[in-house]
């Protein structure tokens, strides 16, 4: 993995701390619904095993960039990228570069809990069914209980794994989902405020499985809660007005900002 | 509030529409004529020439059937029941009594024409030269076998009935059980087919009823097809079907004989002068009935029945006989026309 | 008359409106604490009280007028013409047409006097009518007024009285049901029980009988009646046809809406919906000549092609067309459901790395499911129903098959062909229209009970 | 990567490089290109069975849609109303217009003096034609005693005649110098040339043709038959001898009959129907009469060819001849079919129209929209916003989607029981067709009126009741304007649905024969599908023109219909 690093030049000064690998690296991206120019110039890199927060008010773009990394924008007919991002060094935006693959190999959890209306088994064999990456049914058995224990939630559905995921309270939902997403096993998780339809104990489950799953993956997350950035982020970018304004170690970040503009949202002058 | 008021004003539409619907005066003073289909093409006629003529409203006239048009001539009189209907048969004992019963005393039965019912096949096929037997062998459920005892019909093609016909498969569209079109066919056809086998002498006399079930009954493997009440459907398929044979009244016949051919029966080709003579064994009469009580009470129905006798319609250079009716004889016209002035209700003893 | 009762309802009417309202609105301009109802459902209340009361007064009133009218001039006309329901009923038509100017003709003087004893009677009685009816008007319009105060809750009284006033609408739906049973039940049971009946089947041999000969039945001598009226045949000649329009319009529809949904650019959707709308529009006797005259010969002459025997008013020509027919309600309503299915839930599936078609066979549709089956059912019934399409071009052969080339029948061809044939009206063979009326209706209501569960059973879980 | 689930789980890698990986995508990839293909077929089935329904309609509609006439010069004689009662209408109406016609067309084709011959001559107009020269002499009283020119109507035969179901006609012109024998009744004409030879031969060869089929039916016989179809064959044989020796014969002449296209010749003005005919003679009955007995120099007469054998067509030759001098002249007009929309039923097809039945539809249908539109929408609003969740609810509920797939003839049964015997509503009436038709089209219109009720967000309502409004207040101020649309929307489909309900109606005595235009809604009417559903059904060919053109009519309607429906939708379709 390591050499995929030294065989990608960047074309701004490399961000990262030295000695850090860059999972995702993200060049001069810009993002147009239509007219409307959503993200403008946008370059970032992402590190690989920790978590990454998107901080910024709403329709600051931090949403449209995550949904770029995994390409879920082209569900959106009028939705136009430009720039380039690369996931260990491989342009994702390559015509030649299979959207679908793409997918597998970058999970995302939303902001609404979503199962399938089908039962808490389906919902997580569902990705290694379609990627064929089990070649028995004790083989998905295993995927699926990995899975659910990674999301912390297979002590609660061990005994009702046929049960209906819709059946299931909201916080689990949202587990459920996480273990749908890595069910896969991703190099990346994106989370699009994985939390904000939930109660906060819930949400404390899901901030430590988010800290859990950090060790193995790289994570995205898009949160609204400063606070919530602060607890689970190695890093932090805040976007404004579809720009990426500053960038950098989250502590750093909340004790002491470069961008005013930054300083302002996080003591809470506007957003 | 605007919102209000429409609601108020939707409610007021309504129940006004109600309103008006409850208010409903029976003031009818033109003759309504319910009955049979067969008939209605010919009655209809008669009524546009009676309205056209100045001697009154047009007539409405409704196509329900005979058996539905009966219940409704028969339900009582007054201005709320039908002054006539139409028939593709006598009327019945049943319906007779029926009508007795709910006050509907005086019946006059007038006899207005002669329906030819015809088998009739593209001008494509080979034609067919039948003898009137022929048909009931081929149509018959039960067919006498090689040693005289019932078998079921093992006819598949008409060379199999008589080597003479042609080597063409059976397939005949008729018409459904519930049309007197139906009835008829029974009668003219299948029972004097019937009557006509040597085999089943011994049976006619030995078992009536058996006997009559067995000409009543047609066969099921699809060599008869029940071919619904739309007569020129029929005509379509026979068309698109060169084997086919269809069974529908003469008019049809006539009206499409470009493309239409009649399979003589016994020798007797159908046509207007056979039919019309009596020569051709497929004729039936066709009736209407009047209610006598409604006369002087509805307007024009004394006028309606002799404008539907009078030469001018029933003749053989008459209008219905353009429209495909095949005029009674002479003699009998007379007698019809005599018997509609005067006007003689029907008695129990002339029902069958 | 009529036109005037009218004319005072709609003034007094807006006279109850306005005095309400000025009435209340004058209470707030002379100072009281603020008003409970706003002033217009002080005007309101007042409006709906005249309204039904004149027109309560109204339908009563006048029908109370016509018979005593009619009472009062059959009184000139003599005992005789009284006593006999024919001559008093003509006599009724023609003084009502005197009345109103249209009759045609020489009047006796005796029905002239009929007739204006007829006139004096209705014209004295629609007077009382229309000074009843104003009173009765006033008098609630004054009721509701003098009522108005601050602490007076109209607007209260006035929603009951909408509330009241679309719950009877609402039973309407009730009432056509009940009409529909009764309509059918009485004759149902006549057939099945009435003694005098000739040939009439025991419930048993009708449900379970495998022949269908009406014809037979018609016979004095009727022995073994469970040949005659056997329901068997055309129930699996419905449900053949129904099964044939089925797989015709089943993935016809279903990827039809598919397609439309998820796959169509806004302009293509915009321009084949209508197509398909169009097709829901034409009257069912057009598809009829259609399947009869263009279809059937097509597919005998490529049976024919294939040494096949195709009777020429096949099964499969009528459901062919029949499944054309169905079509719209498949796919419209099917497009609706798969519209409504969350976006999230494609976008989990396709955060999976799932492709379109596996989100939508996997997630999209067994999210849609409990409305595409109640599509189906609801075409399902719609296919058994229809009339006009297996009349032209089924046929009425009752045969007891499952093979598509052959013709059979179905309950609404019989019961159609029996209603306007030519056979006595009170035998058996006519009231087993009613008994098949009836069973239609059951076996609809079922087909549409086990719909609403399924649709019940899946949609709870997924708000 | 290590798995934080311990030691002793099996890893699972997302494999997506390897050969396999790539197989299988690339099959996913084909699944996913052949689901979208079906998708497309079956919108591509559909529309070309809409295409191919529309265009066989539209094929056998548009000739109802014109109409042929005969312009003639009719003259009125001054006697035909006495000058005292022009004034009166009346006596105008009254009159006996069938000698002023039939001797204009004696007028136009003269020398017809057979009874036969005239009886044609007359019928070929319809019995509707004079109803033209009757308005103009209405209109204009002076009229009578002068020479008029009106387009006098041709009978349904004619006017399918000159709509192409006539006969394919092949003229050539003679080689030698004919000479009739005479000018009317049965002549012969002699020729110098062997101007017949060609016919005569195509008489013999189909008397061949004949033969050899019979000796075909003769050897089948023979060969399966024995004893019972001896007499059968020796008939046949001794066709077979008759026809070969006509065949083998030169001399013999050769007749013509119905069963072989019709060899005419047309020469010093008339024309001759050949019955008989040699090589260089043949005779003929006058069809039209010769002008003289004179020499007819060679390519001065023509022979004439109907190739469609006479019994093969519904007008005979004289008709055909008859009406191809009609159109030599320029007398015949075709032009747009007004009867067709302004007036009632009749039996006659060249004068029937769907007036009375579009009238009936309207009544109808008003009486249907005015009750089934509040009391529809009432009820919705009563289920989806205000009705207790309880088992009458649930039982309505259940009832309406019921009703909603009652078939519609269940619904005739009802209005058969309730309306007429019940409460004895009259027979016919459009009131009882709206009210029938307004049961079975509510339950659509509720359905669709709770459908775009529910479709208005929850939002909305909450807002305007947080703002203190009462829920009848929510409702009628804001949820039903904003449902309105989609109301809109099923209210029309569901009329256009009870526009082309015809099953119910047969039951309620709307298949009924209406002349008349009815004017109020207890009056005997008929709709327009029952029209087309009566008009299927009778024997003369003319009408199945006249159902097409109503099923045109009809589907007009109902396209304009779902127009509006579909422009609504557009028009007011939001997107929460």
């Amino acid at each position: 993995m390591d050499m995929s690093q030294q065989t990608l030049m960047p074309e701004k000064a490399v961000l990262l701390p030295v000695g850090t690998s860059a999972k995702v690296v993200a060049r001069n991206v810009n993002v147009y619904y239509g007219e409307k120019h959503a993200l403008k110039d946008v370059s970032i890199d992402v590190p690989d095993k920790s978590v990454t927060a998107f901080i910024g008010p709403s329709g600051c773009g931090k949403s449209t960039f995550l949904r770029c990394i995994n390409r879920m924008n082209d569900t959106i007919p009028i939705c136009r990228v430009t720039g380039k991002i690369t996931i260990d060094g491989q342009d994702i935006y390559d015509p030649a570069l299979d959207v679908v693959q793409l997918r597998a190999r970058v999970g995302m959890v939303f902001q609404k809990p979503n199962p399938f209306p089908k039962s808490i088994y389906e919902n997580v064999a569902y990705g290694p069914r379609i990627h064929g990456m089990a070649r028995s049914k004790s083989d998905l058995d295993q995927i699926v209980e990995n899975s659910l224990k990674k999301a912390s939630l297979w002590e609660e559905v061990k005994n009702r794994l046929q049960d209906s995921g819709t059946a299931l309270s909201g916080g689990q939902q949202q587990r459920l989902c996480i273990a749908r997403a890595i069910a896969v096993s991703p190099d990346i998780i994106l989370m699009d405020e994985p939390c904000s339809a939930l109660d906060p104990i819930a949400t404390a489950k899901i901030e430590e499985l988010i800290d859990e799953l950090s060790r193995n993956f790289c994570i995205i997350i898009v949160t609204h809660s400063m606070q919530q950035a602060a607890r689970v982020s190695k890093r932090t970018a805040f976007f404004h007005l579809g720009l990426l304004l500053e960038e950098g170690e989250t502590n750093q970040m909340f004790t002491n900002p470069t961008n005013e503009r930054t300083q302002a949202y996080i003591t809470g002058r506007f957003g | 509030m605007i919102n209000n008021r429409k609601l108020t004003a939707t409610i007021t539409v309504a129940v006004a529409g109600i309103v008006a619907s409850t208010a409903i005066a029976a003031a009818r003073d033109q003759i309504r004529i319910v009955g049979s289909s067969t008939v209605y093409p010919f009655t209809t006629a008669v009524a546009e020439q009676f309205g056209k003529s100045g001697a009154g409203k047009t007539p409405v006239v409704e196509s329900t059937g005979t058996g539905g048009g009966m219940k409704l001539f028969c339900a009582g009189v007054g201005i709320g029941h039908p002054d006539m209907t139409n028939a593709s048969r006598a009327i019945k004992k049943g319906e007779f009594e029926d009508c007795q019963k709910n006050g509907v005393k005086d019946i006059v039965e007038i006899k207005v024409g002669i329906d030819g019912l015809v088998l009739a096949q593209s001008k494509a096929g080979t034609p067919l030269k039948l003898n009137i037997e022929h048909v009931f062998l081929a149509l018959a459920e039960q067919v006498p076998g090689a040693d005289g005892k019932l078998v079921a019909n093992p006819h598949t093609n008409w060379s199999d009935i008589d080597k003479s016909l042609p080597n063409t498969k059976i397939e005949v569209l008729g018409p459904p059980p519930t049309s007197g079109t139906r009835d008829s066919f029974h009668e003219l056809y299948m029972e004097v087919g019937a009557k006509k086998i040597a085999a089943l002498k011994d049976m006619q006399k030995a078992d009536p009823k058996g006997f009559e079930k067995l000409w009543k009954s047609l066969r099921k493997d699809g060599a008869f097809v029940e071919a619904g009440e739309n007569d020129n459907v029929i005509v379509q398929k026979l068309e698109a079907n060169r084997n086919a044979v269809g069974i529908f009244g003469y008019s049809f016949l006539e009206e499409n004989h470009a493309k239409l051919r009649g399979a003589s029966i016994n020798g007797v080709e159908p046509d207007y002068d056979t039919i019309s003579g009596g020569k051709f064994p497929g004729a039936r009469p066709l009736f209407f009935y009047v209610k006598k009580q409604h006369v002087g009470v509805i307007p024009g129905i004394a006028e309606f029945a002799a404008e539907y006798v009078s030469a001018k319609a029933m003749s053989q250079d008459g209008y219905l006989a353009r429209k495909g009716l095949v005029a009674l004889p002479k003699a009998e016209a007379e007698k019809v026309a005599a018997s509609v002035k005067a006007m003689k209700p029907l008695t129990a003893a002339d029902v069958k | 008359m009529t036109a005037l009762y009218f004319a005072t309802l709609a003034i007094l009417v807006a006279a109850a409106f306005l005095l309400g309202r000025h009435r209340a609105q004058s209470l707030i301009a002379g100072g009281a604490p603020s008003l409970h109802s706003l002033p217009a459902y002080h005007g309101m209340l007042p409006m709906a009280a005249v309204l039904v009361a004149m027109l309560l007064t109204f339908v009563i009133g006048s029908n109370v007028v016509a018979r005593y009218a009619q009472a009062s001039s059959l009184a000139v006309l003599g005992a005789e013409t009284v006593a006999d329901p024919l001559k008093r009923s003509a006599a009724l038509r023609d003084i009502h047409n005197i009345a109103i100017g249209k009759h045609a003709g020489d009047v006796p003087a005796l029905l002239m006097n009929a007739t204006q004893q007829f006139s004096s009677a209705s014209a004295f009685g629609n007077w009382m009518v229309y000074g009843f009816g104003t009173l009765l008007g006033l008098i609630s319009m004054g009721y509701f007024i003098s009522r108005i105060s601050p602490i007076y809750r109209a607007r209260n009284i006035f929603e009951k009285f909408i509330l009241v006033v679309m719950g009877i609408c609402a039973a309407v739906a009730i009432l056509t049901t009940i009409g529909i049973v009764f309509s059918v039940l009485f004759e149902t049971y006549r057939f099945f029980f009435d003694p005098s009946l000739k040939g009439r089947p025991t419930v048993s041999q009708f449900l379970f009988g495998t022949e269908w000969n009406p014809q037979a039945a018609l016979r004095a001598d009727q022995g073994d009646i469970k040949t005659a009226f056997g329901f068997v045949p055309l129930l699996t000649g419905t449900l053949l046809i129904t099964a044939i329009a089925m797989i015709v319009a089943g993935p016809l529809g279903l990827f039809s809406a598919i397609y439309l949904a998820e796959y169509a650019s806004p302009r293509f959707r915009a321009l084949t919906k209508p197509i398909l709308e169009i097709l829901a529009g034409i009257p069912t006797v057009v598809l009829g000549f259609f399947a009869a005259l263009t279809v059937a010969p097509l597919i005998r002459g490529w049976g024919e092609a294939y040494g096949l025997d195709v009777a020429s008013e096949s099964a499969l020509a009528a459901g062919l067309v029949m499944g054309m027919m169905i079509i719209p309600f498949i796919s419209s309503l099917s497009d609706d459901v798969i519209n409504s299915v969350p976006q999230s839930l494609r976008d989990g599936a396709y955060a999976l790395g799932a492709t379109k078609s596996e989100t939508i066979k996997n997630v999209v549709l067994p999210a849609a499911l409990p409305g595409i089956v109640s599509a189906f059912m609801l075409a399902i019934s719609r296919a058994i129903g229809e009339t006009m399409i297996v009349v032209m071009a089924a046929g009425l052969a009752a045969n007891l098959t499952a093979n598509p080339l052959e013709a059979v029948t179905t309950i609404t061809v019989q019961i159609k062909t029996i209603l306007v044939g030519d056979q006595e009206f009170d035998s058996a063979k006519t009231l087993a229209a009613f008994a098949l009326g009836f069973v239609l209706f059951v076996v609809t209501l079922i087909l549409n009970i086990i719909a609403l569960q399924v649709v019940r059973r899946y949609r709870e879980q997924y708000d | 990567m290590t798995d934080i689930a311990g030691a002793a789980a099996p890893v699972f890698r997302l494999d997506v490089t390897s050969d396999a990986a790539k197989r299988r995508i690339r099959k996913r990839y084909a699944a996913e290109a052949r689901f979208k293909a079906y998708g497309l077929a079956a919108l591509g089935v559909t529309t070309l069975f809409v295409g191919a329904l529309i265009f066989d309609i539209i094929r056998n509609g548009i000739p109802a849609f014109t109409q042929h006439s005969l312009t003639m010069d009719v003259a009125v004689p001054a006697d035909f109303v006495p000058a005292d009662k022009r004034s009166d209408p009346l006596a105008i109406r009254g009159a006996d217009y069938f000698p002023v016609t039939r001797d204009a067309l004696k007028a136009a084709i003269p020398g017809i003096e057979s009874r036969r011959g005239e009886r044609t001559l007359t019928r070929l107009l319809s019995t509707g034609a004079p109803g033209v020269l009757r308005d103009r002499l209405l209109a204009d009283p002076d009229l009578i005693g002068k020479t008029v020119k009106v387009p006098l109507l041709l009978s349904d035969d004619a006017d399918l005649y000159f709509k192409g179901s006539g006969t394919p006609i092949i003229k050539r012109s003679g080689i030698g110098t004919a000479t009739p024998s005479g000018t009317t009744g049965e002549i012969t004409i002699l020729t110098s040339a062997n101007d017949f030879a060609a016919e005569v031969v195509s008489i013999k060869q189909a008397a061949k043709e004949k033969a050899d089929g019979q000796a075909i039916e003769a050897a089948r016989l023979t060969t399966f038959g024995g004893q019972s179809v001896a007499q059968r064959v020796s008939e046949i044989n001794a066709e077979i001898a008759a026809l070969r020796a006509r065949v083998d014969s030169p001399k013999v002449e050769e007749v013509l009959d119905g069963k072989l296209p019709s060899k005419l010749v047309e020469i010093n003005g008339g024309l001759v129907k050949l019955t008989k005919l040699t090589d260089v003679s043949v005779a003929g009955e006058v069809l039209l009469p010769l002008s003289s007995t004179d020499d007819a120099k060679p390519g001065d007469w023509k022979v004439i060819t109907y190739a469609t054998p006479e019994s093969n067509r519904k007008v005979s030759d004289q008709e055909v001849a008859f009406l191809e001098r009609f159109r030599e002249k320029g007398m015949v007009d075709r032009h747009f079919n007004t009867l067709f929309f302004t007036s009632g039923d009749s039996r006659e097809p060249e004068l029937a129209g769907i007036r009375s039945a579009l009238i009936g539809s309207a009544l109808t249908l008003f009486v249907t929209l005015a009750l089934c539109l509040p009391i529809g929408v009432l009820a919705a609003v009563y289920l989806e916003e205000f009705a207790p969740k309880n088992r009458i609810t649930d039982l309505i509920e259940v009832n309406i989607n019921n009703l909603a797939a009652v078939p519609s003839i269940v619904f005739g049964l009802l209005g058969l029981a309730v309306f007429l015997n019940f409460f004895n509503f009259p027979r016919s009436a459009p009131v009882v067709g709206g009210l029938v038709l307004a049961l079975l089209v509510l339950p659509t219109i509720i359905i669709a009126s709770r459908a775009a009720l529910k479709a208005v967000p929850p939002s909305i309502k909450e807002a305007a009741l947080g703002v203190g409004a009462s829920h009848q207040q929510a409702v009628f101020h804001h949820v039903l304007p904003l449902a309105m649309p989609g109301i809109m929307t099923g209210t029309i489909i569901g009329m256009a649905h009870a526009l082309g309900e015809t099953a119910p109606l047969l039951m309620i005595g709307m298949v009924a024969f209406i002349v008349d235009v009815p004017t109020a809604l207890t009056d005997a009417a008929t709709v327009l599908p029952v029209q087309i559903y009566l008009w299927s059904d009778l024997p003369e060919v003319a009408f199945k023109l006249k159902t097409a053109g109503a099923i045109m009519v009809l589907l007009g309607f109902l396209f304009l219909m779902n127009g509006a429906a579909i422009y609504l939708r557009k028009k007011f379709e939001r997107r929460w």
